[in-house]
């Protein structure tokens, strides 16, 4: 069988690492938000933003490593703004991820215009190049970076003080409260580091995969996050193999429309990996991970 | 409506042209558009205003305001609101409208244009195939619509004339902006053995250069960028279009046309890019091949067949 | 600095709020606009103008805000009773279809008052039907809903593409991916010669009241909300959860599939992949701008209306970049949230 | 205890003029206290009456209006909780403040390493909550999920994360309200290993017994402010309970009745849990019309289970519910209603009141769908909201307005509301899962005057509740339940008491049950 051997190759599997890699920034980041109980739906536009911003500094003579520094720093930006709006203002957490999304992108496509008036083409970058090493491992250095974050977070979420901050405070703010910790700033403070990881997501599209920053981009990758973290139950070792899996199913539908083309609408082969998640999706999900304090927000001396 | 224009009149001074683009002037069909508006507007002869991105559900709203604001020209691409458009011209019978539009002219003052590069596309499809050494050729593109399927068929052709045994893999990856995507595509391709990749999409390129495989390009020419990569490119160029309507909207002589023509290469409307870095590498003999049907199409003698159907992979 | 709910709101505040947020607003975006080298002042009068200024500026903002009444109706609907429908725009889409499916010739010869009517029960369905699917994995297996919602979106717009290009293409299209237009007696008919606004505007206010007083006057509005409120008394109480859910996910998908359906038979008249700007995402956020409630829907789907209306005309008056509009859009909608806010909750220290 | 202590010792805590208002409400008004070392103070008052927002506010979780807070002779900063647990105040909330799906372990160490560490000293930890509990008897498992726990084990987890910090001054925020008996006493006796380790205690409770037996001192709060002050050893309950109220409490009195007919009959009823356990195994119970049938039993054993299926939420797998002499097995929550059941369920916040809805709205959320509440599915609001008016009139709600949002009423207050939902419609049986749980004196009393009136009016009535007292008190004839069965305590055996309860409780009796 053609395909069989397609999923032996090991250019396929480093085409799924590839693909996956943003995905992988993106559900983590999301994950940290929603493990300390704030739905950031903010994603789809904080990638936006870090896609332009970690691009821009490169263009405009930053090294690459910067970039990326720029990237993850708007990215907490913007996670502050949504912090803000959702954590003490306690609004509502749909609301704001939409604003933000829709502010986030709005304003990277304002910038990018007013900076490039006139160029009737997109500006190119030097980018990350893979490195030489054999088999999957001929990888660009982002992608190693997201590896190294999950096993960072999953180390962080479950081995340290702050990580079982960060868990309860998604499970129960007034009992982090009555420990004596500060509910605003701890989830302030996670969802600006979820952000920035979201950021990352976009950055490595701009930075790694591709040398330019164009518009829409992004492409919808932060909503399939969204559903990553779900399937994912909100585990980090979880997320790494929702997003390989997506990045799977995504690279296979590209060589299978090679394959059996002709006969089959494009279409159906670009569903195949939404269909494929919503079905795994219904084997593994029982909603028993789900953080109970997620979108519900907490201010201090009320009840 | 206070600024608009009874009827179409000759202007004096500069001609104020407007044009509505429905995805960012960076995107290539339409960064021709911008580029040849933008060359008349240096030239002084216009004075040019335009709106990107701008949804097809606000298109019809967006072309109103621009003709109510008293634009002698407005430029645009209506291929998802044909119907609404014509009646916006209708209702502004003093501006001219010239439209990127698979549909004819219509009224008296709504002209159309449209990409027809398969000309050079034919040509560059000629040297494709023979820079083939797999016999395998990858096209990826976003959508099968009208305006890529034409290409990419008579790009087929082209390569067939020079190769009778290529073959091809199609892709398409379902978004007009997606260049990670791809060049994803792309990477599948050489995987399964394309060695020269018909780069529709932004993209494809760049996934030639990374694994030294070979690219043509398509409507513009970046091989500036990609001097290893980049064999041929068909270009298209709108200034015949632009200032054939531009000196027709300052006489006063503009009406209802099609102006297809002018995106020939006859018109100089489309164009093979010169072989630039890939000269001496392509065969010589193919060159002078590719230069008689170059000839011949100038002249009328050879007509590249229009196909709208959507390719298919032939591996 | 802390907040503390009011006890009571006067309404010079409840009037004044929501005003104050549209000026800080304008003012943040001010620099912006200023960057880009227009005159702020002139260009936010050029904004109004664009929004509400001539009777052609205000059907504009109207017949923008329909698919949103919709959509915003349909995410309220659903976000009461704690249904977390994320998947209006594949309903929209759904509903097209239909409406494509029956009114593009397949029934011929029917009245107007038969036309319109049948169009709008098919897209209702069929956006009903589509959201059957996320709501029985939710109840039978407990699938969260969010998700699949989301990700169903993604599938029927590949769907529609699929279709636009096999059996719905417009066989006068010229190969592109459209379908043929909906019949002269399934188009809603426009409110006023020349402008674009349709009959879809009148149908979705009317469905808003409708709505309203199901919520607040009957059996089912108030099992609906209870469930929302609180499932485990609701149940306790002997409502039948499940049951209120199911009918819950039927309006609202069905309410998204009329926006589909206005859509297409009202402003564009025959279905594309564009049909939709991400009319079924903005619903969301109309939806809780309004705090839920039917007929906030309708003010809130005005106000994002008018302001993109508004901005977009002012990018091109005052020659600022087309992306001003959405920028302006943002900033409005989370000023406003904070707006809001407080009213309801006092500062302190 | 009990003994008075000396006003020499070191006074640990002051609290001075501490005043607090949420919007035109006083919840605390210009409140003095003083608690010295190894003293334990009893914070008495009805619902509402502010002692729990006082504690908050020592705790930090509310800031004062006015007033100030000194620990060991420093002032306390206000509004942060760090602060009081760096100075050693610990508090056991009203509310458990622990997250379900995390360990016990996890619980207790949140927030006592710095969250800057890298590590989490976990076996060190498990080390010490293990010694903790072994020396004060708070026996829990660390790595049990809290989740699985019960009520007394979460509230065992509670007190240990005080202990774990070192505490040395203890809030205890109504920690017996929802304890069985037994748990009760182990939790006194913990308390007394607590006091005699030097620390001090404030201990907040309904039960005047309670008070009693392990108060030095007796602080009464009335409407927010301090209504009086006595060394237990002055005090007795009907004087507490009149300093908390303002006026005497009255007992209502149970008046001989002799039952009618068999109004509620369960024959074999079984219910089958996961892997074929019984949760319910073949519960045989009748309840005559105008008769009062207390069931008690340790929390877990099958009382929940049973009043499940008493209110119609649950089908029984076998056996028979009758009312009269119709099978209502399943009926469901609906047809019970209709066929005359009044339920009073067991947690009045998760399954009884809708808390953002109005009172009106929450009153008719039983019968909205027959008259005169609507018609052809249209609500007629005018006679929900006379109905609540009554209701609010009838049962004593206090409300400051008759639509204010459920939720904002203090749980007397909920729970008379639901008394009435429940009693309105002249019910023909009464399931009261609870009703009391948390009330101060004078709102229990009057839940049970409402209850016996029920009785009298002719109504069968099951009273499950894990205050003894009160079954022994209400009830014509007691049961118990245990592992899922249940036996009727038979009076010809002796007369029943706590102790005999008690042990049935604990299994005896059910030995050799089929
Ligand atoms: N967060 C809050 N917002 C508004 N009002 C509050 C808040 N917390 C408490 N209150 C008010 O403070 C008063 C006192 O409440 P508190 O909880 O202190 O009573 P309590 O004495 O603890 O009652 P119980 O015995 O029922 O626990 C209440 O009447 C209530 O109106
Ligand atoms: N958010 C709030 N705003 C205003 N008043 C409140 C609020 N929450 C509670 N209250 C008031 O607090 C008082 C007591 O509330 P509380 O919840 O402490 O009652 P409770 O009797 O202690 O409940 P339980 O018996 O279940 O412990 C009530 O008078 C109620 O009106
Ligand atoms: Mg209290
Ligand atoms: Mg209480």
């Amino acid at each position: 069988m053609a395909w069989l051997d397609m999923l032996v190759t090991a250019s396929f599997w480093v085409a799924v690492l590839r693909i996956g890699t943003p995905l992988i920034f993106g559900t983590l980041g999301e994950l940290i938000c929603e493990r300390a109980g704030v739905l950031n739906l903010g994603i789809e536009g904080i990638m936006v933003a870090g896609a332009f911003s970690g691009w821009l500094a490169v263009y405009l003579g930053a090294p690459l490593g910067a970039g990326i520094l720029v990237a993850m720093a708007v990215g907490a930006a913007l996670g502050l703004l949504h912090g803000i709006l959702t954590v003490p203002l306690g609004l509502s957490q749909h609301v704001a991820g939409i604003g933000i999304t829709l502010l986030a992108t709005s304003l990277s496509y304002y910038f990018y215009r007013m900076v490039f008036p006139t160029v009737t083409e997109p500006p190119r970058i030097q980018p990350f190049q893979p490195l030489d090493l054999p088999g999957l491992f001929a990888q660009t250095p982002m992608t190693y970076l997201a590896f190294l974050l999950v096993a960072l977070t999953a180390y962080v979420l479950y081995r340290t003080p702050l990580g079982l901050a960060v868990r309860m405070v998604g499970e129960n703010p007034a009992a982090v409260e009555a420990q004596g910790i500060d509910v605003t700033r701890l989830r302030i403070g996670a969802v600006m580091v979820g952000s920035s990881l979201m950021a990352l997501g976009g950055a490595f599209l701009t930075l790694s995969a591709f040398n330019a920053f164009y518009f829409n981009m992004i492409n919808g990758r932060g909503w399939i996050c969204i559903a990553l973290v779900v399937f994912a139950s909100w585990r980090p070792g979880k997320a790494l193999l929702g997003a390989v899996l997506f990045a799977a199913f995504d690279a296979f539908q590209l060589r299978l429309q090679q394959l059996i083309g002709g006969a089959v609408p494009y279409q159906i082969f670009l569903m195949a990996p939404y269909v494929l998640s919503i079905l795994a999706l219904i084997v593994m999900s029982r909603r028993a991970g789900v953080p109970r304090a997620l979108m519900i927000p907490y201010r201090k001396g009320e009840r | 409506a206070p600024g608009a224009i009874a009827q179409i009149k000759p202007v004096e001074g500069k001609i104020k042209v407007a044009a509505i683009y429905t995805v960012p002037v960076e995107q290539q069909w339409v960064s021709r558009i911008h580029k040849a508006l933008n060359a008349a507007k240096d030239r002084g002869e216009v004075e040019y205003v335009y709106s990107e991105n701008v949804t097809n559900t606000d298109y019809e709203r967006v072309m109103r305001e621009y003709a109510q604001k008293g634009n002698n020209l407005i430029v645009g691409e209506v291929f998802g609101v044909e119907r609404a458009a014509r009646k916006v011209a209708g209702d502004f019978p003093g501006t001219a409208f010239l439209m990127g539009s698979s549909f004819g002219p219509a009224g008296k003052n709504f002209s159309v244009f449209d990409n027809w590069i398969q000309e050079p596309s034919f040509l560059t499809g000629m040297i494709a195939g023979t820079m083939t050494k797999s016999n395998v050729i990858g096209m990826v593109g976003g959508y099968p619509i009208p305006e890529v399927n034409r290409l990419m068929q008579a790009f087929m052709d082209g390569a067939r004339e020079t190769n009778p045994n290529v073959k091809f893999l199609v892709s398409f990856i379902g978004s007009w902006f997606d260049p990670p995507k791809a060049k994803e595509a792309a990477f599948a391709q050489i995987d399964r053995g394309a060695d020269v990749l018909y780069a529709e999409r932004f993209g494809v390129t760049d996934a030639a250069k990374e694994k030294g495989k070979l690219a043509i390009g398509n409507v513009i020419d970046t091989q500036a960028q990609y001097p290893d990569t980049i064999v041929a490119s068909a270009l298209w160029h709108m200034e015949p279009t632009i200032n054939a309507a531009l000196a027709k909207v300052k006489n006063g002589s503009f009406t209802a046309e099609d102006y297809a023509q002018y995106s020939t290469m006859k018109f100089d409307g489309a164009s093979l890019a010169p072989l630039g870095t890939f000269e001496g590498k392509v065969p010589a003999e193919i060159v002078g091949k590719v230069k008689a049907r170059e000839a011949e199409i100038r002249d009328g003698l050879f007509r590249v067949n229009v196909n709208d159907a959507e390719p298919k992979p032939t591996l | 600095m802390r907040l503390e709910p009011r006890a009571a709101v006067p309404w010079t505040l409840s009037l004044a709020a929501p005003a104050g947020a549209v000026v800080v607003s304008l003012a943040l975006c001010g620099f912006l606009v200023a960057w880009a080298g227009a005159p702020v002042l002139r260009a936010y009068a050029q904004m109004f103008q664009g929004a509400a200024g001539s009777l052609f500026a205000l059907t504009e903002t109207l017949a923008r805000a329909t698919p949103l009444i919709f959509t915003g109706l349909a995410a309220a609907i659903a976000f009461r009773a704690r249904f977390w429908n994320i998947g209006a725009e594949g309903q929209l889409y759904l509903g097209a279809v239909a409406a494509t499916v029956l009114g593009t010739g397949a029934i011929g010869g029917l009245s107007p008052w038969l036309m319109i009517p049948l169009l709008m029960i098919g897209g209702a369905l069929a956006g009903a039907l589509l959201l059957m699917g996320p709501t029985l994995l939710k109840l039978r297996l407990g699938v969260d809903e969010v998700v699949t919602t989301l990700l169903l979106n993604f599938i029927v717009i590949l769907f529609v593409g699929l279709l636009l290009e096999g059996p719905l293409k417009d066989p006068m299209g010229l190969g592109w991916p459209q379908a043929e237009p909906i019949v002269a007696e399934g188009e809603l008919p426009k409110l006023f010669g020349g402008m674009r606004l349709h009959l879809g505007f009148v149908i979705a206010v009317g469905l808003a009241v409708v709505l309203w007083f199901v919520d607040r006057r009957t059996t089912f509005g108030y099992a609906a909300r209870a469930v929302g409120l609180n499932p485990q008394a609701a149940a306790y109480a002997g409502i039948g959860v499940r049951g209120v859910m199911f009918r819950v996910a039927l309006i609202s998908g069905g309410l998204a599939g009329l926006a589909g359906v206005s859509e297409v038979a009202g402003l564009k008249g025959n279905l594309t992949l564009d049909l939709s700007p991400g009319f079924g995402y903005s619903g969301i956020v109309v939806a809780m701008l309004a705090q839920l409630h039917p007929l906030g829907v309708v003010a809130a789907a005005l106000f994002v209306a008018g302001i993109f209306v508004g901005a977009d005309a002012m990018s091109r008056s005052a020659g600022v970049p087309t992306y001003i509009a959405d920028v302006i859009v943002a900033s409005s909608l989370l000023c406003m949230l904070v707006a809001l806010l407080l009213t309801r909750y006092r500062l302190r220290r | 205890m009990n003994q008075p202590v000396g006003a020499q010792a070191e006074v640990v805590l002051r609290l001075r003029g501490i005043t607090k208002r949420f919007g035109s409400l006083t919840a605390n008004d210009a409140i003095d206290l003083d608690l010295h070392k190894g003293e334990v103070v009893a914070l008495l008052g009805e619902n509402g009456a502010g002692k729990s927002t006082l504690m908050s506010i020592l705790f930090g979780h509310y800031v004062a209006d006015e007033g100030t807070v000194e620990a060991f002779g420093q002032p306390l900063p206000p509004g942060d909780p760090a602060a009081a647990l760096a100075r050693g105040i610990g508090m056991v909330h009203q509310h458990f403040t622990l997250a379900d799906n995390l360990t016990v372990l996890d619980n207790v160490m949140l927030g006592t390493e710095s969250l800057w560490s890298w590590r989490s000293r976990r076996s060190a930890g498990r080390a010490r909550l293990d010694r903790l509990a072994g020396a004060f008897g708070l026996a829990v498992r660390g790595d049990a999920r809290v989740g699985d726990l019960s009520v007394g084990e979460r509230q065992r987890v509670e007190i240990l994360k005080a202990l774990y910090r070192d505490a040395r001054i203890l809030i205890l925020d109504e920690p017996t309200a929802v304890l069985t008996p037994q748990e009760s006493a182990s939790l006194r006796a913990t308390l007394g290993r607590l006091v005699a380790e030097g620390l001090s205690i404030i201990f907040i409770s309904h039960k005047l017994d309670e008070v009693l037996e392990i108060g030095d001192r007796v602080v009464v709060l009335r409407a927010g402010k301090v209504a009086g002050e006595v060394p237990v050893a002055d005090a007795d309950r009907p004087m507490l309970a009149g300093m908390m109220v303002g006026r005497a409490v009255e007992q209502p009195q149970r008046r001989q009745l002799s039952p009618g007919a068999v109004a509620v009959g369960l024959q074999g009823v079984t219910v089958l849990g996961e892997g074929g356990r019984r949760r319910l195994d073949a519960v045989d119970l009748d309840i005559r019309a105008g008769e009062i049938v207390g069931l008690a039993g340790v929390s877990g054993n099958g009382q929940s289970v049973l009043s499940d299926v008493l209110a119609g939420l649950i089908t029984p797998d076998g056996g028979h519910y009758r009312l009269a002499d119709e099978d209502v097995s399943r009926a469901g929550t609906r047809g019970l209603v209709a066929r005359g059941v009044g339920r009073i369920p067991e947690d009045r916040q998760a399954s009884g009141v809708i808390g953002d809805m109005t009172i009106p709205e929450t009153l008719i959320a039983e019968d909205f769908r027959a008259r005169p509440f609507s018609r052809f599915g249209v609500i007629d609001w005018r006679a929900a909201r006379d109905f609540a008016a009554r209701i609010v009139s009838d049962f004593d709600v206090r409300t400051e307005r008759p639509d204010l949002n459920a939720r904002l009423l203090s749980g007397g207050n909920m729970q008379k509301l639901l008394l009435g939902r429940a009693l309105a419609r002249r019910p023909r049986f009464v399931l009261a899962n609870q009703p009391t749980r948390g009330l101060d004196v004078g709102a229990a009393a009057y839940v049970h005057q409402r209850l016996l009136a029920a009785r009298e009016a002719g109504a069968a009535i099951l009273l499950i509740s894990e205050d003894l007292d009160e079954v022994l008190r209400l009830s014509d004839r007691v049961a118990v339940m245990f592992r899922g069965r249940l036996r009727e305590a038979d009076p010809a055996l002796g007369p029943v008491t706590v102790e005999r309860l008690g042990l049935m409780m604990a299994g005896q009796g059910f030995e050799h049950a089929a």
